[in-house]
């Protein structure tokens, strides 16, 4: 196994107690329930977000806590949602008269755990409200399913809401938010290898040397299709015809677009993807407001890469263009 | 009489823990192949605790004993198992508290409570392959022999022999509900990890109670 | 080859495009010489400050290009030093009455095609001086050999110069503080897989599933020896003790601590490795004054990881903390 | 008599263009085994161009034709590899300029000429495994068939001889110079790159001009 891990057992909490050292001033950790909050926060004058799903996606969601984004995060075991009283933990821990905003990514885990944890705190009396993040159209989504997966895009909600709530939005406010970030995101990724979970000590699943998987999930989960790697560029038009057709994004459009790798592929490789892209971006008549090319949530060391397109308007171009403050810098 | 005891549920339970924990690697591979590789893992977090704190446990009675069971798989459980095997245990220990000893049909009863109690949560149908494909049948097993009065060994061999056609039954479905779900028509021909599961425990459970049979999943 | 690839030889020339596009408003791109610069800079009142070696390492570095940062950089092809042509033209195009920096890592032929276009524009009548940056404490010095190469240390030449630099510190100064800079920093890297130059197509070294190379240099250059890999700890504390021991660097001293991740490696496991290093300089009496996980310096996509120890004093922890912007955003 | 000619000098370069560009990946694994497996390709980005405006050069005279090789190099070639062979070419150059024809003697002053150079450049000695160890007997080589008043094809026989010879006379020694350098004594046994690179391209140029013997290096 290719990896820096001492007792893969012991993974996730090293992790979380290295974020912690790294960030003693601003961060606070409990480490029975793998949480991860801000020193300064619940404050009763601002709306907790909160976040938790399987680890293994770094930065998402622990490294996305901070000043203008999350205010807690409450990971599980590697790719495993947490269990219920981690999620029960983390909304009591951040109790507040404006209530707790739980943003989940649309797994059948992390909303039945999320979904025990708020009724249970819901009978406590505390103020809690669940939102639901599917922002994946590798999935078709279906009536027999969960419905579509919550990917990179729930990086867009988290911004919008973190910068909202700092405003001193309400718990509804941020909810239509949600609403419409949701509403409006668009995620596709292509995988080049499979990951490898620190305990399971094998990768998730095989693939050839010249192969790819198209639409994989963050979790490793198979996608649309198995296929030979083709040139960056013919990979950038699969994924930006099957997220821009989709909602569908229309000439005139102001827009974000992400590229996000998925942990093994270094950034030179994404900006060759920004490359095809942006030039797609320019044939669609698609104004890009805003870009982002790096790591937003990972699957672990996998090679591979999202596209995301968020639709824009005023508030959200400002809100995205807001001050954050995370354990994640660059100097 | 066919009553099951309260030690026979604790052995029950115990050769459960054993089977979830010897067969990790196995189940978290079976969930790799149309999942996301971590059942073995997160099933055995909670087990392995059952197991270590096993002694210690409140066995007062077979529903006090079931909803410690329920808090530690629910505690330490993460994934779609927690919240499924926790709400199992959960709904069965309702139906048991202050119970010492119960019957076929007051089992056949507990099941049927787990049963619904899945399906709120996570609303999953049979035939969806999920675990609820290998749990229905053998409540539906233990009615019937309940019914037919028969004892408690010929009905667990027949719910272990019950779980393990599910397998094989529910191999060329196409999953509806959990990460196997999002693999569409890929997860059909693969195993269920928690029909498995199911059907391996049970098996290792005729094994504990001398009941001839080998279970052939483990 | 597991990337994002269209024709390997167009790869850099892609990679600087695709910065380029993401950053119209604040970067200028002139592709026969991989130059990418300030669109606000040269500017009379301010020494420029470039660099330029092979690509390979990004975000080194025309990542680091911006306000507090770098003004430009002319990368050359991915490990080999850039021509003398790029490194003139770029030099020229930076050209600023208080003089042009020229930042080089210490690689043979880094050094020998900057000296040939730094000789060339002095014949020009530019003020241009060039500094070597030698941090890596992995190969030993030696009269014979070119010395010690120059690997993550150079970020914090860069910032510490960058941030002098926009306050107008004249050359002179900037030089006396890389000297500063480049003295009291270490590192070592440890690689765990191989990578893959994309016109080569093959990796750059083998290296067995159960091996690390430590002391590995970010051409992939061998190090001190192939060893079976380690648990993290273990392979923290023989980075660890390589580079305190070097300076040294002694109880009380304060310092920046940094773990820059190879490409590959995803920033759990850097933050894994974090924990164990601020551990360590607990243990030694070291003061972590400020801290840095995250690709700094990489090796296209080596799974890996090096450690960087600074020593600080009032003005570079107050350099290392001012404002900066570069193409690399987290949100 | 045995004067080089201009298009002698064009044959030869064209030659070398030709083994560099088919050596690319050749070269790039020799520069793998110790150093960081550029070299193929810096040398070919360079001699590609070689290649290409081969027709379009100025060939008025030997140091003319030399000095756009050294341009095209040092434009093009990253690296160690463009400073050491374009600031050869070039000084190679500075001695033909006017001329169209050079005797063994000149050659012979070239190649100090270009080997001076390059030790400026680079600050490499005799012994440190570059191509020196390769460049300096060649220029020993001509010297000593210049003074015997041999004929150019028996020298260059003798120079792509002496220039194999320094492929294994270097192997067994520890690279002081470039990336190489960085490996230490991991570098001993390996074959340096540039020492092949100049042993096969002589190599190449004798099969061009019929003289008797084929490369081994290619
Ligand atoms: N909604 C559901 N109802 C009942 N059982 C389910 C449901 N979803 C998943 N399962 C069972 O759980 C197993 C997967 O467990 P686990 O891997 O822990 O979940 P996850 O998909 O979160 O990784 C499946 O094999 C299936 O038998
Ligand atoms: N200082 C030097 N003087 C002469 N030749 C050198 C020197 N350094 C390296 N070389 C030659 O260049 C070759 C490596 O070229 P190249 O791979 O382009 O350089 P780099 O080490 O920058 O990747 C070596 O095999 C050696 O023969
Ligand atoms: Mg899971
Ligand atoms: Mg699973
Ligand atoms: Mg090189
Ligand atoms: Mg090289």
């Amino acid at each position: 196994m290719k990896k820096f891990v001492n007792d893969p057992d012991n993974f996730v909490a090293e992790m979380l107690e290295g974020v912690y050292l790294a960030n003693q001033d601003k961060l606070k950790l409990v480490p029975e329930f793998n949480l991860i909050h801000r020193a300064d926060r619940p404050a009763n004058d601002k709306v907790s977000i909160i976040q938790g799903s399987g680890s293994g996606h770094e930065p998402a969601h622990i490294m996305a806590v901070g000043p203008g984004m999350l205010d807690a995060a409450a990971p599980g075991a590697v790719f495993a949602a947490p269990p219920v009283d981690y999620c029960y933990e983390c909304i009591k821990a951040m109790r507040s008269d404006k209530g707790v905003l739980v943003l989940i990514n649309n797994y059948q885990g992390d909303r039945m755990n999320w979904d025990m944890a708020v009724e249970m705190a819901e009978a406590e009396g505390i103020k809690v409200k669940a939102f639901i993040i599917d922002d994946d159209v590798a999935v078709q989504d279906s009536t027999h399913t969960v419905g579509r997966r919550g990917v990179a895009g729930n990086f867009f909600v988290i911004k919008a809401c973190g910068a909202a709530a700092e405003r001193g939005a309400s718990i509804e406010e941020l909810l239509a938010l949600c609403e419409k970030v949701n509403g409006q995101v668009r995620t596709m990724g292509v995988a080049l290898t499979s990951c490898t979970p620190p305990v399971k000590g094998t990768p998730i699943f095989e693939i050839g040397e010249d192969e790819m998987e198209v639409g994989v999930g963050i979790h490793g989960e198979p996608g649309r299709r198995r296929d030979k790697i083709k040139p960056a560029d013919a990979i950038v038009d699969e994924m930006f015809d099957a997220v821009a057709h989709d909602l569908p994004f229309k000439t005139g459009d102001r827009v974000a677009l992400m590229i996000n790798g998925l942990g093994g592929t270094p950034v030179s490789e994404l900006y060759v993807l920004y490359r095809r892209a942006a030039e797609r971006c320019k044939e669609a008549g698609l104004t890009i407001a805003r870009n982002y090319v790096g790591e937003y949530c990972t699957s672990l060391e996998m090679a591979g890469a999202s596209l995301t397109l968020l639709r824009l308007d005023k508030e959200l171009e400002e809100l995205l263009a807001a001050p954050a403050e995370i354990p994640i810098r660059v100097f | 009489m066919g009553d099951i005891t309260i030690a026979d549920v604790e052995r029950a339970v115990r050769a459960a823990a054993g089977t979830v924990l010897s067969n990790q690697q196995y189940f978290s591979d079976l969930d790799g192949v149309a999942g996301d590789g971590d059942f073995g893992a997160s099933l055995a977090a909670g087990f392995r605790v059952v197991d270590k704190d096993f002694d210690t446990l409140d066995k007062s009675s077979i529903g006090a004993f079931l909803l410690k069971i329920s808090m530690i798989i629910t505690r330490n459980v993460g994934g779609c198992s927690g919240p499924i095997w926790g709400t199992g245990f959960m709904r069965a220990a309702m139906l048991s508290k202050e119970k010492t000893s119960i019957s076929l049909a007051e089992l056949e009863q507990m099941l049927t409570a787990a049963v619904d109690g899945i399906q709120q949560r996570g609303g999953a149908q049979l035939g969806d392959k999920t675990l609820l494909d290998a749990l229905i049948p053998v409540r539906d097993t233990v009615k019937a022999h309940a019914e037919g009065g028969a004892d408690g060994a010929t009905a667990l061999k027949a719910c272990a022999e019950a779980a393990e056609e599910a397998i094989e039954r529910t191999k060329h479905l196409e999953a509806k509900r959990g990460r196997q779900s999002f693999t569409g028509e890929r997860s059909i021909g693969s195993l269920d990890p928690g029909i498995v599961a199911i059907a391996t425990i049970l098996g290792d459970i005729c094994t504990e109670f001398g009941v001839s049979r080998a279970s052939k999943a483990a």
